[in-house]
């Protein structure tokens, strides 16, 4: 193991890229799912194209340039095509899109997402900052990884509003409301890996990250959450996957 | 249902098209003359994309003719959407996102507004919003697609589904957006209104064609030839062009691709003042910089020169 | 008047350049119609836009180097901009293309023209063309001026396949089917100008060229042709008309 | 009806690319290795437009194949339609038109043909073909539109209409068009498959994004940097394309923008065969042009350098 102590960030970012496999195209953004993308592409699938929400198709940042939003400059660094947003969407709604990154401020137990309003829409306890294209990918992308810190606040039973739907209410109903693609395939938290029962699209811990107990993961997670049998442990950040990861973002804007 | 049919009516919105002279002539004139065009109750859309090509010299111009009642429209709306808010100037916003961006956090003014019922957001998805435009565009009522399909999204601008005639599917049916007036900032254009945008498109070249009035700002005005010897760089034709001004560092301090960098310390300074006493900071930050300079250049002088040059020099650096 | 005779060509590019105005935009086509719409913008209307099928929006085009096809080099020397065929077809959609110009191997007396099969469709006695985009600029433009030389064999009194649509059956039909804007406003022949009874939409003859009497205009014209009071008498083209139009094709390529 | 449920079917063609590897990676190949990829029986959509940037190398490799059951697409077709008729490869034909030009009149081949039930033309409109395109490369079953509707090409490929659920509005359905593979001739890419074309957009980046399989022929292939110092140029990404080609004069003697005039006099000796033999004409054609020359580099030799010089010359004195 490496001296310095792993970050949130870092973890999320390197079990994340071991989600993807070479020759994809994944519809990646800022923080941690910039990372993840870039550290996969770098260590084991370098036939791995990125896109981003601005229009972007095949950057290569520069280390210590990242971006700060998926549409200024340093997003385009490198780029191989600027398509432009609508196009670059539409690319995905024909199939283009293997994987797709996104984060929420809500996650519920069939893997709805929130990023629009704590309360009501009308007139929000929180007004939240909206969907941006989190909504389009995980409509329209072949699958989607969520990235977030597992903080007891963002799990709840039920979303206050759906601004980007997983399975809606479980079993089949993201079919039957049309979209006939696509799904949350896994949610990588702070704490371990989740994935979805095929039958009721409920949330299942499949492994906990090193040093985690299931115990803790339930008290962490205000749903009844699933446990797969014979729950696996994830193997710690390697130093190398911390040593490409930490080269990419040397001034740690976003690592944390 | 908060769509209107104002909105949507392509027979309606080909109709003011078709009334209006399509010229190919000389187009330039100045900010005050080109805002003018704008009607209180007006559906404002704006180009670029967050801080990327924001068309903020016209939207610094409009402001200061202190408009009312104006719906502002935008993919991500950035700070541009904040000033309408507390200069009173806007009922309704239409966009997939607002704030900055990440290390800024939530707009604590949106949340103000909204959570107060003084302003509404009417929010769609990033393609939704993108569709709507480029239905506009096309001259079609709505779009087929899949996005949004089983989200709350659905109910909040009161979109519908349909079913596909020849495969059965069930279809959002996303509803076109033709936009009173369409804000653009170019990075060139001829005087005639033939512009060429570099780097990102963003949605400009929909919004120009979705909306009944196209008004114009660009970095610089070249020679006839020089569209001519690449007529396939230009995205926004002349004819659909209303009026066009030359403002350089048009979308300052908001990044134009290639030319300058954004001023991410400006953005923090302007959001640690919202921090400290909410709209009331962005009232002051307004008789600063929107209604305290007379002109354009006014504005850009409480930047600076050095700021500017710095400016120009991180874009290069950026993409060298 | 000037020595040389004045062609068919000639004829029908004068008369269908005077009824253009300034500040229009025009869906043109190549022979008769680039010529009309080039001299029009030569003489009254410089604030013009000439867009062609190929994609082509302002060209300039060279004497002496007229385009063969829309979608040639030459049709896009000195553009404005090369928007892509069916962008620019879905610009006329939208409502930006005032006037389109388009000719046919058959127009019956309600203003439909077909250019695709003399015959049935499945086993025409003769296959034609087809549309091109013929259909689309009668459906979508402002107005349509059909430029024709007048031959008896042109004028049916219905088409055998309505390729692109006039006023279909006559009366308000074109409308009921959809095409809620445009029509054929005006047919220019080698004979005389044509418009159509703005109730029962069939083809009138408004004013005939010098020389030429209402009996011709009938004895060649297969249907019953209806005539409008009064019917004028064209102006000959002028010295100035045809002195701007030969030097647009100085090797007489078009203009015969 | 003609249209097929494997040609509008945009669950199906969906499944078809998210089941295939998209790689970044080299996608270099030879002529005779990437039209192995084709199929008897697939639908086989050309780029370009009429004598326009036509995938001509790749037509001429694709018919050495002796492909059987083909339908051909095409906005506008040139003779490579004829040829496809003669050749016996080709059972349908969708195009808007086809010939060659005014001067060339009409095609006596397709009359032969066509007139005798022996291939046959779906027409649509040139903007219909070109929505049929566009809503494949959206990933929906159709695009509403006004064109088209009340003519009789309304029935040939069996089009449907819809109502406008926000407007009301009768409008036409157009059906999309999911081609099994695409032809796509470009002027330049990276050997990642990353296109760049100048001039004329024709249809090509529909097409490409609309095909299962996307088969590229390039007039130079480009260093990585080439294609990322202008991004804003790139047309066709290399994830959507299956195998690239360094193909040079992959159009002549049809014209590619910038690069070669097109060779009227040859289209001229073409026609001139035909109007005193018929498709027999045709049929010597391809066995001097097509089926004879073993490599590409061999029908170009038919014409010979110095005609090939005389193109690049004529393209540049047409647009300076």
């Amino acid at each position: 193991m490496t001296a310095a102590p792993v970050t949130a960030t870092e973890l999320l970012a390197v079990m994340g890229a071991r989600a993807l496999r070479d020759n994809q195209t994944v519809f990646t953004g800022v923080g941690a799912p910039m990372l993840a993308t870039a550290l996969a592409q770098r260590l084991h699938a370098p036939g791995l194209t990125m896109v981003v929400e601005g229009g972007v198709v095949g950057p290569a940042w520069k280390p210590g340039w990242l971006p700060i939003s998926t549409n200024e400059m340093r997003a385009a660094y490198g780029a191989r095509m600027l398509p432009g947003i609508t196009d670059l969407f539409l690319m995905a709604q024909r199939g283009f899109l293997d994987v797709g990154f996104i984060g929420g401020a809500q996650i519920d137990q069939h893997g709805n997402l929130n990023t629009t309003a704590i309360g009501s829409y009308e007139r929000p306890a929180v007004r939240l900052p909206g969907s941006g294209g989190a909504n389009d990918i995980i409509s329209l992308c072949g699958e989607v990884i969520v990235l977030t810190a597992h903080e007891p606040r963002r799990f709840v039973p039920r979303v206050d509003f759906v601004t980007s739907p997983g399975y809606l209410s479980g079993g089949d109903e993201r079919r039957r409301r049309g979209l006939i693609f696509g799904g949350v395939a896994r949610v990588v938290t702070t704490l371990g890996l989740f994935g979805f029962d095929p039958e009721t699209r409920r949330m299942r811990l499949e492994a906990v990250h090193p040093g985690i107990t299931v115990a803790e993961v339930r008290a962490s997670t205000p749903f009844d959450l699933l446990v797969a049998d014979g729950v696996g442990t994830t193997d710690a950040p390697t130093e190398r996957e911390l040593a490409v990861l930490r080269a990419l973002d040397p001034a740690r804007q976003f690592l944390g | 249902m908060t769509i209107t049919p104002r909105e949507f009516d392509f027979r309606a919105a080909r109709a003011r098209l078709a009334a209006k002279p399509k010229s190919a002539g000389e187009k330039l004139t100045t900010l005050e003359a080109a805002l003018g065009r704008v009607a209180d109750g007006d559906h404002v859309a704006l180009g670029g994309c967050l801080y990327s090509r924001t068309p903020l010299a016209l939207m610094w111009a409009l402001l200061r003719r202190r408009p009312r009642g104006l719906a502002l429209s935008r993919n991500l709306m950035c700070y541009e959407g904040e000033w309408g808010m507390v200069a009173g100037a806007v009922h309704k916003v239409v966009t997939s996102w607002m704030g900055i961006g990440l290390p800024w956090g939530l707009s604590k003014v949106m949340r103000e507004y909204v959570e107060k019922g003084r302003v509404a957001v009417e929010e769609w998805s990033h393609l939704g919003l993108g569709l709507r435009y480029r239905a506009a565009a096309m001259g079609v009522p709505f779009l087929p697609s899949l996005t949004m399909l089983g989200s709350d999204l659905m109910d909040v601008g009161g979109s519908t589904t349909l079913t596909c005639p020849y495969t059965g599917a069930l279809l959002h049916a996303v509803p076109a957006l033709f936009p009173d007036v369409a804000l653009i900032h170019v990075h060139r254009a001829d005087r005639f209104g033939n512009a060429q945008i570099d780097g990102y498109p963003h949605m400009d070249a929909d919004i120009a064609r979705a909306a009944a009035t196209v008004l114009m700002s660009a970095e610089e005005i070249v020679e006839d030839d020089a569209i001519r010897r690449h007529p396939d760089r230009t995205v926004i034709p002349g004819f659909a062009v209303d009026a066009l001004v030359h403002v350089p560092h048009g979308s300052y301090p908001h990044e134009c691709y290639g030319l300058y960098d954004a001023e991410a310390p400006h953005f923090t300074e302007y959001v640690a003042g919202i921090q400290q006493s909410g709209a009331d900071s962005v009232a002051r930050y307004l008789d600063r910089y929107v209604y305290g300079p007379t002109t354009h250049a006014e504005y850009l002088a409480l930047f600076g020169d050095r700021a500017l040059a710095d400016a120009r020099r991180r874009a290069h650096e950026i993409l060298a």
